[in-house]
């Protein structure tokens, strides 16, 4: 399941959608909105999407991940739109029998993410000035 | 006419999120750059990160586009 | 927060408690009870504990895992008894300011619990034997 | 008397999960497991791997054991 959305995300309902007496692992990666990077401080981030190009890209991701890793069931859901501190940007949940297994392919995945799906975000800083931020 | 999707601080810059520029099939990724970045000067500090995506792919420099294709243009993503 | 446990793990609960806006990134590992290994069909699984040295174990390793890794918040939660296909035996949930951190220290985790910490798991096979499980 | 708490397969062999032995002060985990073995047969074909447990950690066979320490045998961990 991917999916991208403009409300909170529910990881519990996407974690119980990826369980399956098939797996005996499952990993839930989530990506939280931080108050401080490298000394300064965010109070909310504002998240744009392509969204067509972001479902292929997803869609594509998954099926590398499935080429290198025997999973069950995948889920991905990235929201968009202004987020607060501690909201939830991603969350991403992957099953397979064994739990290497799914820590390698749910690292896979975010890191694959954060490189390829267009996907932006804006920090809003404490002092009132916004920045888009790029990709280290 | 070619439209062009923009994103993030591309679309930013130019002020809107659609950009519309005459074309001629079979002129390239580099020539729309560009093209985009003489029509919105504001593009012009950032020519040489923008990416260019055709029918939801990245394509490369010297890729032709052609008209009906769906193109868009942005920085380098930040998702997660 | 760490839990020895004979009802359902609420890991929902336990991923809400590790949230913070200190850390960029959580990740929760579940492990579940598979109904295949080798070729042969599970049934159920018995676990058993010895409840005081399994938690003075899990202690130690979050503190290894706090000397390795910049953890903000982690809770660990395993379940004895019995238990059906699905069901989780084992919730690690941790969080840290960067992702690579928190699969690092999640994957230690259980790793290490399953090296040391001392509780024994019992197959139940279709064919009505028992087994005790032997580490591989 | 030493009291010795048996988990998993180490209970189940020997029928209970309490032992009783007797014990002086200063003898070692190795000497337990063998005094074990010899008053539980059920043992034996597993003594080789058993562990023993001293106030909530491993010890290793020539750890001195006294009484009043508590002490617990068992076979590798399977949890997880």
């Amino acid at each position: 399941m991917i999916e991208l959305t403009h409300v909170p995300i529910d990881y519990h309902a996407l974690t119980e959608s990826v369980r399956s007496s098939q797996s005996g692992a499952v990993v839930l990666f989530l990506g939280t909105v931080r108050e401080m990077t490298e000394g300064r401080r965010t109070v909310a981030l504002d998240y744009e999407g392509y969204p067509q190009m972001a479902e292929t890209k997803l869609a594509e991701l998954e099926a590398q991940a499935r080429s290198k890793w025997p999973i069950d069931r995948v889920g991905i859901i990235h929201r968009l739109g202004r987020l607060e501190l501690g909201d939830i940007s991603v969350a991403i949940a992957v099953s397979c029998p064994h739990r290497k297994q799914a820590f390698d392919a749910g690292q896979f995945l975010i890191d694959e993410l954060k490189g390829s799906v267009p996907i932006w975000k804006q920090e809003n800083w404490d002092d009132g000035t916004t920045e888009w931020v790029h990709p280290v | 006419m070619l439209q062009i999707k923009l994103f993030a601080k591309a679309r930013e810059v130019v002020g809107r999120s659609v950009a519309e520029i005459p074309w001629l099939d079979g002129q390239t990724v580099l020539q729309l750059k560009q093209v985009l970045a003489e029509k919105y000067p504001g593009l012009q500090p950032m020519i040489s990160r923008l990416l260019v995506a055709v029918n939801n792919d990245y394509a490369a420099d010297d890729a032709a586009i052609k008209t009906g294709d769906e193109v868009a243009c942005f920085p380098p993503v930040s998702g997660g």
